[in-house]
């Protein structure tokens, strides 16, 4: 028990950050998922984040309704960007929802009311580590339902072939829209989470970094399945006390095995690390399972 | 339901090995008689790379000088660097391991002040005290009362510059250039506006770049055309050199002053801006050129141990394991946190690299800051 | 006529690839388009599904005019088809690339699954049981668990006429179901459209095998360079002398 | 003082330096259809071997000049050895091609970042010895004269290997169709490696004159260009190369328009990515680029 308390003492917020990353990674597992590469997921975070932390210290808004309030507000902007960009397809998407983070980035550092480049100071500490879990676990479940409904069997279908998707009688539109939307929502609650963690949010931790963080977590997961995301993030997160570990200190090279990681999973093992743990044949069956339909 | 079983076997096999290379990975050492660990929280990787390399330069420099002296029965130190890689995170992540893990006497840093905001609440809640020595941002004393800091706000130095560029000069109307995307620069930004208005000084142009850009040349002309009587610069010194070197090669004539803060106050300026720093004011919280015999043996020692002059960055990590040294000694035992920072909060007067050193009572630096000019490629004391 | 094509014209930049193409297809027939390559049958299925929308002239489907309408809501009106060069979706395993095709049929919501509501479990059995029973038509039972990726060509065009018989459509568009069959396997194919024409289904399909073609069509349409040679029965269109023309130059080919 | 020509002045020399840097990106998306995020990494890279070989090895910059160009292109067949190579027949190459070439990029930052430090550094002051000229009220350094000649010697002479010479043709051959080259008897790995060659050399040589003039690199001074090597071969027509040259030109007046025209630089590169995003709505080919939108 004792050490256990000692565990959390030193990576309490380890976990935590560990917990916004996963939700993080989900949100553009979502996205991914309707085969539609965005960079805008940090973006929607900022937004998420900054409209809950204006929520709750300007306005004494409650913790749960500014949480609601960040999340629906970065959904609204998800599905009003999603509308115009998701026309476009692969790294043209990926450009679009960029400038559009850009734009977001470089808009709070210019208002007033996000507090510049000081960054929005001032929020409680209200997100506790069980409820980040909490929050991670319902969205998994609403993901690995979603997955068998009738939009995710769309997503499934645009992700891999978008005209035949639509000759099918998808309206790939609507369902691109909506998995841009609930990823945007997903991001929006994740920063808003994340504002009530740390006292301050900066322009800056939302930025194009952030956003190609979010990508390589899914792609060094695996982006196939839900959980994918959630372990790359876990691992990635976590990287630089694991490297410490094994007694690796110097930045250049923990930056280093970053790229190696990713770089290597993407040559050999493109559903992502997860895949290791997947038997080969059996992902067909299990996925049917995981579906309801081998239970009768 | 096999694959929901399947997944939390993997979920728990995932979960138990990160656990157990987490806590593998702490290892307990076991701290000698006379010995103080402090934690060394600087940025080796991000944004901030450059000055936390430079940082723990002068910290190694004085933990060294300190250790030699302190003989056999003497009170060593034993630095614990890591990288909080210029992120809020992992900042939080490194306070974490150094208050938890490796139970050290004190903390020096974080490099940034949007990290300090944050890391430096986990010490304050844990009642671990932490010395910044290169936060300037508002705020950050006020955290608690473990959180102390030697670096000078740009509040305290910009006034005070601007008084002596307006007697020595006699400019009434500046441009300002400045970064708006960082705290730091912002914070200077707004330190400047107030000491203009206050000197009854009028801002002509107001321009902003931001973090990473090397081309001003479009604020720059925008300036030059409006004929200022000076430059006012908030930048960090890889922007501040490239704006000097910028606005000379576009002919913006010596005649017109630049004048920076805290930012500035690196021979990087000189280094990279060339024969362009010639001539440019800087308000600095370190006098470079300090004839006091410490500051010369601080330049001299750390320009053979590292081949390149300090800035003044390291020297107030320099002056700040000097002064944690100074608080370590008279607390009881280096697990006395309480102590460490009572002692920390008495230390009036100090000599050090920086100058005649106190703390104020909210914990801030107190000493006097000074205005230079560059001559001949060094600093020296304007108006001397 | 189940659907009826007037004068329906395709420019791409400056070339034309179809000029004024009319013809009907009757309710329950099956209907061959042929002609040489690159003349325009690929465009004209791709114009009829809503792929790509024609540059002028009508399509009624039903009675009703769909040549705006976008693909999926083509889709939704009863026409599914194949693709020439077989887009399946490689990552998914035989049975799940047939559910996906369900999409039209399937109402799968949401809410009943994150409740895991017994009925939208049992709901669940019964489309897949729908899927295996189409898997077994088209003679992939075997493979519902393969990957569609690891198949063989002709199983890949099987599998794409399944996913394409899951919406249940009333006008199926086959653009060459049995190109690279080995004969035992087009033999399989041409008895299931016939099976599927006797059921019901109207048929317009796409393909270079004459024999297949003239025993199994009740009405061919000939394209050449864009244009309509001729449409007419098997006879009608074999006595053509401009079909012969067109073909005897490319016979080594075609035939 | 003629501010506007001056404005002018500058916008043209930044953007001749984009458009250098933006030539080698977008003839790698000309050629395979893929976003090189390496391409900063090499430029960095560039700049700081050309400057170690001035200082340590005590080179002349015509020497090293050609010397660091050399290094970059060969840092570009790594490149495509490690990281393109491998995924080139699959599925989803531009996808995986973007992931890998990011975690090169980090790699290849954390080397920089390892060899040369954090340090802002500079060409020694007397590498080259700049006159300042002065007409009409206008400024402008022979360097800088020299750095848009040198650019513009560089694109002019790219674009008419790839026009004339045997190699070019069979380049812009692949970009084309890639297995109808095949099929003519073309080398097409070779010919996609001599491309990555010349485009990350190109990247190099910008890598170098940016340092030479801006007096200011780090080992992420990459970063900074990046975004806006995007914006330009977006604004050009991804994969054309007239394009590129036009879009980095367009881009640097934008900016510095931006500047000139609201006297303020708070909103300069939020118009400039706004004007981004704009474009890859309204016109996803580009200002020049063909009207057909590519599937990528």
């Amino acid at each position: 028990m004792v050490h256990l308390t000692y565990f959390f003492a030193v990576y309490g917020s380890l976990i935590n950050f560990i917990g916004i990353n996963v939700l993080l990674a989900l949100s553009l597992y979502v996205t991914l998922s309707a085969g539609q590469l965005s960079l805008g997921n940090a973006a929607f975070a900022g937004i998420g984040g900054y409209t809950a932390g204006i929520l709750t210290t300007q306005f004494g808004v409650p913790y749960l309704l500014s949480l609601l309030a960040g999340a629906l507000m970065a959904a609204i902007v998800g599905f009003l960007l999603g509308m115009p960009v998701l026309r476009l397809r692969g790294v043209f998407l990926a450009m679009a929802t960029l400038s559009f983070g850009e734009v977001v980035r470089i808009a709070a550092i210019n208002l007033k009311i996000t507090g510049g480049a000081e960054g929005l100071l001032g929020m409680p500490a209200y997100t506790k580590t069980w409820f980040i879990y909490l929050v991670i676990a319902v969205v998994g479940y609403f993901l690995s339902r979603l997955r068998y409904s009738r939009a995710g069997w769309s997503f499934e279908s645009i992700r891999e072939d978008e005209t035949a998707a639509s000759a099918m009688g998808i309206n790939t539109i609507y369902y691109k829209t909506l998995a841009f939307t609930i990823g945007a929502f997903i991001a929006g609650l994740a920063g808003a989470m994340y504002a009530h963690l740390n006292y301050i949010i900066t322009p800056g931790e939302f930025g194009f970094s952030a956003a190609v963080n979010l990508l390589i977590y899914c792609i060094v997961g695996g982006s196939r399945v839900w959980y994918g995301p959630v372990f790359g993030a876990a691992l990635l997160t976590a990287l630089p006390e694991i490297l410490r570990g094994i007694g690796v200190t110097a930045g250049p090279i923990r930056m280093f095995v970053n790229g190696l990681i990713l770089l290597i999973v993407i040559l050999f093992l493109p559903n992502g690390l997860i895949s290791l743990f997947q038997r080969r044949r059996k992902v067909a069956v299990s996925v049917l399972a995981g579906a309801g339909i081998g239970d009768n | 339901m096999q694959k929901n079983k399947q997944m939390m076997w993997m979920g728990i096999a995932v979960l138990m090995s990160l656990t157990l290379l987490l806590t593998v990975s702490t290892e307990f050492a076991a701290a000698a008689g006379k010995e103080a660990k402090i934690g060394l929280a600087f940025s080796m990787t991000g944004a901030a790379a450059g000055y936390g390399s430079t940082q723990k330069n002068g910290v190694q420099l004085a933990v060294d000088e300190i250790n030699a002296a302190a003989g056999a029965d003497g009170l060593k130190l034993i630095p614990i660097f890591d990288d909080d890689a210029s992120t809020p995170q992992q900042g939080v992540n490194v306070f974490n391991k150094f208050i938890n893990a490796d139970k050290v006497s004190l903390i020096i840093g974080p490099t940034l002040s949007n990290t300090a905001q944050v890391s430096n609440r986990i010490a304050q809640q844990a009642g671990v005290p932490v010395l910044g020595i290169s936060n300037t941002a508002k705020g950050i004393t006020e955290i608690g009362d473990f959180i102390f800091r030697n670096s000078l706000t740009e509040m305290v130095v910009i006034p005070n510059t601007v008084k002596v560029a307006k007697e020595k000069l006699k400019i009434s109307k500046v441009a300002v250039l400045y970064g708006n995307d960082d705290a730091f620069t912002k914070a200077g930004y707004e330190a400047f506006k107030i000491a203009l208005q206050g000197a009854g000084i009028t801002i002509i142009n107001e321009q902003t770049f931001a973090k990473g850009d090397r081309d001003f040349s479009p604020q720059l002309t925008q300036i030059k055309s409006q004929n200022p009587d000076a430059i006012v610069v908030s930048a960090l010194v890889e922007e501040a050199s490239g704006i000097v070197s910028q606005a000379r090669k576009l002919d913006i004539p010596k005649s017109v002053p630049i004048i920076g803060g805290n930012g500035f106050n690196s021979p990087g300026l000189m280094k990279n801006a060339g024969d362009a720093a010639e001539g440019v004011i800087v308000g600095a919280a370190w006098n470079t050129s300090s004839s006091s015999s410490l500051n010369r043996k601080f330049v001299e020692a750390y320009n053979n141990k590292y081949g390149s002059l300090p800035d003044q960055f390291a020297a107030q990590a320099y002056a700040g394991v000097y002064i944690a040294y100074q608080a370590l000694s008279k607390a009881p035992s280096p697990d006395n946190h309480k102590a460490i920072r009572d002692a920390l909060a008495q230390i009036k007067g100090m000599n050090t690299v920086l100058g005649n050193f106190s703390f104020t009572d909210g914990r801030d630096a107190d000493y006097i800051p000074v205005v230079q000019i560059v001559k001949d490629g060094k600093f020296a004391i304007f108006g001397e | 006529m189940l659907l009826e094509i007037t004068q329906i014209t395709q420019h791409f930049g400056g070339l034309c690839a179809l000029a004024g193409v009319s013809f009907g297809v009757e309710s329950g027939s099956v209907h061959g388009l042929i002609g040489p390559n690159g003349a325009g049958k690929t465009t004209l299925i791709n114009i009829l599904s809503g792929i790509t929308p024609a540059t002028s002239g009508t399509l009624r489907f039903d009675d009703r005019r769909i040549d705006t309408f976008p693909a999926h809501k083509i889709a939704s009106l009863g026409i599914a088809r194949t693709f020439q060069n077989i887009r399946l979706f490689p990552a998914l395993t035989c049975l799940e690339n047939v559910i996906a095709g369900q999409h039209l049929i399937a109402e799968r919501p949401l809410l009943p699954r994150l409740l895991c509501l017994p009925g939208a479990i049992r709901q669940e059995a019964v489309y897949k049981q729908q899927s295996l029973d189409i898997l077994v038509r088209v003679g992939l039972a075997d493979r519902a668990d393969f990957s569609a990726q690891h198949l063989s060509y002709g199983e890949r065009r099987r599998l794409e006429i399944a996913r394409a018989l899951a919406s249940c459509p009333r006008l199926l568009l086959l653009d060459e179901p049995v190109a690279g069959m080995r004969r035992q396997e087009m033999l399989s194919v041409a008895e299931l459209i016939h099976t599927l024409s006797q059921e019901g289904m109207t048929i317009l399909l796409i393909e270079h095998n004459m024999a297949f073609v003239m025993e199994l069509c009740s009405q061919i349409t000939v394209l050449n360079f864009g244009s309509v040679i001729t449409t007419g029965t098997p006879a009608e269109v074999g006595r053509h002398p401009e079909v012969i023309e067109a073909y005897l130059g490319k016979s080594d080919q075609d035939a | 003082m003629n501010l506007f020509l001056q404005q002018l002045v500058n916008g043209l020399f930044i953007g001749s330096v984009y458009g250098l840097f933006a030539v080698g990106y977008t003839l790698v998306f000309g050629v395979l259809d893929i976003l090189n995020l390496a391409h900063p990494a090499v430029f960095t890279l560039g700049g700081l071997t050309a400057l170690w070989l001035v200082e340590t090895a005590g080179l002349t910059i015509f020497q090293a000049f050609p010397i660091a160009v050399l290094i970059a292109g060969l840092l570009g067949l790594l490149l495509d050895r490690v990281a393109f190579a491998p995924l080139r027949h699959r599925a989803d190459t531009y996808f995986s091609g973007l992931i890998s070439s990011i975690a090169m990029a980090i790699m290849f930052e954390s080397v920089a970042l390892g060899v040369f430090g954090a340090h802002t550094v500079r060409f020694p002051a007397n590498t080259v010895t700049p006159t300042i000229w002065r007409f009409a009220g206008i400024t402008v350094t022979s360097l800088q004269v020299e750095i848009v000649l040198v650019a513009f010697l560089l694109m002019v002479g790219l674009t008419q290997f790839l026009k004339h010479s045997r190699t070019g043709k069979a380049i812009r051959a692949v970009a084309e169709n890639e297995r109808m080259a095949r099929l003519l008897g073309i080398h097409v790995d070779r010919i996609i490696a001599f491309t990555f060659f010349i485009s990350s050399a190109l990247g190099g040589a910008a890598g170098i004159l940016f340092g030479l003039y801006f007096d200011a690199m780090s080992p992420d001074m990459g970063r900074s260009i990046e975004l806006k090597g995007l914006a330009v071969i977006v604004l050009g027509g991804m994969g054309s190369i007239p394009g590129a040259i036009a879009g980095g030109l367009a881009f640097g007046l934008s900016e510095v328009l931006t500047v000139a025209i609201t006297g303020t630089s708070n909103l300069r590169d939020a118009v400039a990515f706004a004007v981004l995003f704009a474009i890859l709505l309204l016109r996803p080919s580009g200002i020049l680029g063909r009207s057909r939108m590519r599937e990528a």
